[in-house]
Formats: structure tokens, sequence, C-alpha cells
């Protein structure tokens, strides 16, 4: 089906037979439905002359209208060839004139699609938008602040209740930045008050090694009165960035 | 302010990845196809002048930008324009008013080979096949593409520009 | 009839697959920011009573289907309504009202261990990772997504509701 898929040979220009005709009817400033085809016998072979070296079927199609041409044109000159059986000889003229607007029409056409495709007025679609795994639809924003508010309430208790230490799955690098925030705002805290009344082994181990970093980082400063006393920890003056509110 | 169900099938529309047809429409929002029809046109005249189109391929629809402002959604995306030698713009002229068409009615028209136009346009998908004739040999039928509205511009087939040549017999309908 | 810097506006932000800032709408339709803010008021208003809707996140514009229309939308995607756990809805809550906010943040607030609901609710994409809190240990920040946005048809977090009365804590049903 794709027989040639190599770039297409134009004579010098022309796509086709048809068009070098419609071209010179055109040029010559002719009218399609009233020129006497034969008459552009001449104008065609000048042209088709310089097709030689083109390849053969693509000259071949040419020369066969060339040679429509000049039989229309010899009948017009003598119309005794008239009776020659004209069923052996393809289209009349009539036919050949149809063929020749029909494609004038399609040339029209093909111009004013360029027109539009140069002019850029062109349409998009959304493209995707939505993604292969949908998010959920449909959240209902009272539900949403009804949590808040039970959240809220939860909170608030708990913050009456005494804070509790909230468990042993805070990372270092969290209780660090908890601490920082502490000694931030408060300048300094003791030792025990950060491990809380009653802190798990992990919560304590946490908690002295986000102190271990804090002094490696010369965030605070490590106070012990005494041996087994609390330790105060004090901030530098020079602390890290502290951007927590 | 829109009717419901234009609401409903502007929002459909919007979130469709692919044209949706008036039945699938109508099933969607809950409304007959006259509904659906109504509120289609609703939505086209409501897109008058407006950056949005309505757009139609049959009975699918799709929304789409208006052409008035390809600058600058072009310029968003990064698109460059779609450039169509003369000889495949003949081929598309061809297939885009005698759809569904087959290579050797094309050839015949434009007097020369048109393998090679074909196989362009089918990879920048302004054409597709459409099946086969039912004649010996059931040749491919070829029809434009979704892609040829839009990079034309068109709303739908009714938009393609009229030739100023008288048509006669010669020039057959556009017959879907 | 809307003014060409709407309409371009209009047509960009139906093609953009994400937010666009102010500043970028301005670039691309070649207005100035001020001009895109007037076209920006002017499209929200042209979009009332419509399927579609302007909505914004700061400064990030987009377009989406109105909260409305959901029922259709929903069924012309097949989608479920939103099921999420009590749970999840409560990290979610917390995250919304007080984004950007850690990990550790929200389990301060909730009480709880919330690990597995943080990771339901990146999954559906209602929220997602916002940088990092400059602090020791560099912890992750989380915020709501234009998913959220979309599911709970907001035009803005500024849309969350603040009035909370005390029977909404009540009448919810109860966490886990």
């Amino acid at each position: 089906m794709l027989a040639s898929e190599g770039p297409r040979v134009t004579v010098e220009g022309f796509d086709g037979p048809l068009e070098l005709l419609l071209e010179l009817v055109e040029e010559k400033k002719l009218d399609i439905l009233t020129v006497r085809l034969g008459d552009l016998a001449d104008a065609y072979l000048a042209r088709v002359r310089g097709l030689a070296a083109l390849p053969a079927d693509e000259v071949a199609s040419f020369l066969a209208l060339a040679s429509r041409l000049v039989l229309l044109k010899a009948r017009s000159l003598l119309p005794a060839l008239e009776p020659l059986a004209p069923e052996d000889e393809g289209e009349s003229e009539e036919e050949l004139r149809a063929r020749l607007m029909e494609y004038a029409v399609v040339r029209e056409r093909a111009a004013s699609l360029g027109q539009r495709l140069r002019s850029g007025e062109r349409a998009f679609h959304r493209e995707g938008g939505t993604p292969v795994d949908l998010p959920p639809r449909g959240g209902e924003v009272g539900a949403l602040a009804a949590a808040w508010t039970r959240v809220l309430a939860l909170a608030a208790r708990q913050r009456q209740e005494d804070m509790v230490a909230p468990g042993e799955r805070y990372s270092v690098e969290e209780r660090t930045a908890e601490i920082e925030t502490i000694v931030t705002e408060r300048g300094a805290v003791a030792f025990s008050e950060l491990l809380g009344p009653a802190p798990t082994l992990g919560w304590a181990v946490v908690t002295f090694i986000a102190l271990l970093d804090l002094y490696r980082r010369v965030v605070v400063d490590l106070e012990q009165s005494g041996l087994f006393a609390d330790i105060l920890i004090r901030r530098r003056e020079r602390g890290g960035a502290l951007a927590d509110r | 302010m829109r009717s419901q169900t234009a609401s409903a099938v502007e929002a459909v529309l919007f979130v469709a990845e692919k044209p949706v047809s008036r039945g699938e429409l109508a099933k969607i929002v809950g409304a007959t196809p006259r509904q659906v029809e109504a509120a289609l046109a609703e939505l086209a005249e409501a897109y008058a002048g407006s950056g949005l189109r309505l757009a139609h391929d049959g009975d699918d629809w799709q929304l789409v930008t208006s052409p008035e402002q390809a600058t600058a959604v072009a310029a968003y995306l990064g698109v460059d324009r779609l450039r169509v030698s003369p000889a495949s713009l003949e081929t598309l002229a061809v297939i885009a008013y005698r759809q569904p068409v087959t290579r050797a009615e094309v050839e015949a028209i434009r007097g020369v080979n048109c393998d090679q136009t074909i196989y362009t346009l089918m990879q920048r998908r302004l054409i597709e096949e459409r099946g086969r004739r039912e004649a010996p040999g059931r040749p491919i039928l070829y029809g434009t593409t979704w892609e040829f509205l839009e990079c034309f511009g068109l709303a739908s087939l009714d938009e393609l520009p009229r030739a100023l040549t008288p048509e006669g017999a010669i020039t057959g309908p556009s017959a879907p």
C-alpha cells in the first residue's frame, strides 16, 4: 500500500499533469468552462520537454495528458477526424474539462485549508488532566469541619488532663526541633521537665540523643550543679535558625 | 446562568478526555437526548465570544478552546505550528469533503498517486481509516479525525470552507 | 461576551493540567498582572451558575467543575464518593486547617500515631509534601492538594468553614 515512501518527485513544482494543465489555464487567464483544451497543447508540451531527466513513470503521466491535448488540438483543426473511434481514445474533451474543474475545486479547497493552517487559528482539547488513579470526589466540607472540631475538643481535653509524654514514636529529629523550640521560647528548661513525669526508656533515649545533638551543634549549653542533679538546658546566644512558630 | 442540564453537560464535557456522544451525555446527566440537544445549543450560544467552544463530529461532542485564542494556548503548551505540504493539503481536501473515500477515488480526482500523502496524513493523525467499502477488493475508506477539526479550528465538518467555484454535479456532497 | 484577555486566560486555564500562576498567565496572554486579575474576576463572575468554576490556591489558578455538578461528573468518571475513615478525616482536618504542618505536629494535636492515615491521604492525593521545616531534622511539611479542593468543592482554602458550632463535635461520628 505504501509503495512510494520516498519523497515525491514533482515536475518543476507540479504534483501531477492536471495541476500543470490548470496552472496553464490560470496563467493565460482562460475560463475552464469555455477554453478549448487542445489550444493549450503547445504550451503544455513546452513545459513537459524539460521533464526528460525525471523518472519514467512520473513523466509518462504528463506525456499521456500531453498526447490527449495534441489529439484534441488536431481534432479542432481537422473536424474530419471526428469519426475516429472515440471509445478507444479515452476521455473526451468534456470529460477532461470536468476532471479539470473538479480538480480546480479541490485546489481551491486545499488553498483555503492551507490558509486556515497558516493563520494558526486552531482549537485545543484538554489533554488528560484527569489522572489514571482518580482522586476521590464528593467530600463533605461539613464532615471535615466536624472532624476538626472533634480533634480540637480532644486536644483541649488532653491538655487539661496534663500533657502526657506523647509516646515513643518521635524521631530524634523531631524531638530535637521540639526541644529547640522550647529552649528558644523559654531560654532554659530542666531535663526532668523534658522527660515528663513517667518517661519510657525509648522516650528518655530519644530526648537525651536530641540534647546531645543540640549541644554538638552549639545550640544549647548543659549545666549540672552536682552529681545526679537535674540538668539545665540553656539556649546559647547565637543559636541555630529557628523557624518554628 | 445556565439550565441545570446545560451545566451538568458542561461539567462532564470538561472532564471528559475524549468526545462524548449525545446519548451518553443524556444517560450521565439524567436527561432525554432532546434535552441534551437543547443544552448543547444553550452552551454553544453561551460560548460565543469566550475562550471555549463546543465542537462536534457527527453526534460526538467535545469542549475545545476557541481558535481565536490559539496564540496564547500554543504559547502555553509550546506547540509548533503544523506544516502540511500543498500536495498533502490537496489529498486532505478531497478526503475532508468527500469522506469516507478510498485511495483510488482520491487519486482519480487528483490525477496522481496519493500513497505518500495519505501515509503522511495518517501519521499526523489528520485522517484515519473508516472501515472498508463493500466493493470488490474491499478498499479501505478514509475520513478526517478530531485532530483535523482541531488543527483547522473547525467546530464541525459543517464549517469546512465552501468553495467559491460553482460545484454542480462534479463535486458530490460530503456524505457522512 | 468576554474581554480578549479573559478569553485568552480562559483558554489557557482550560488546557492547563496544573494550576497556573497569575504572573505566568500575564506572560502568556501578553497582559499585565493587573489586567489578568481583572480578567480572572470577569471569568469568576461569568461562571456563576455554570458547570465550571475558577479555583485558586494563593496566586495559582485553575479551572474546575462546579461542585453542584459533582454527581454528573462522578457518574461520567465512575468514581465513588469520598470514602475515608473517620481517623483519616481527622488527620485531613488537622492538615487542612493547620497547613503546612509536620507529622509530629499532627500527632501532637490528634494524640495518636498518624503514619497510616497520612499515607492513605497521600495515596489519594488529598495531601502532599510541601517542603521541609527549617528546623533540626528538617521534618517534612504537609499541605492539602488541588484534589482536596476539588474533592470538597472548595474554590480556595479561604472557603474552609470557620464557624464551628459545639454541636459539630457532638454530632460527628466518634473517633476510633
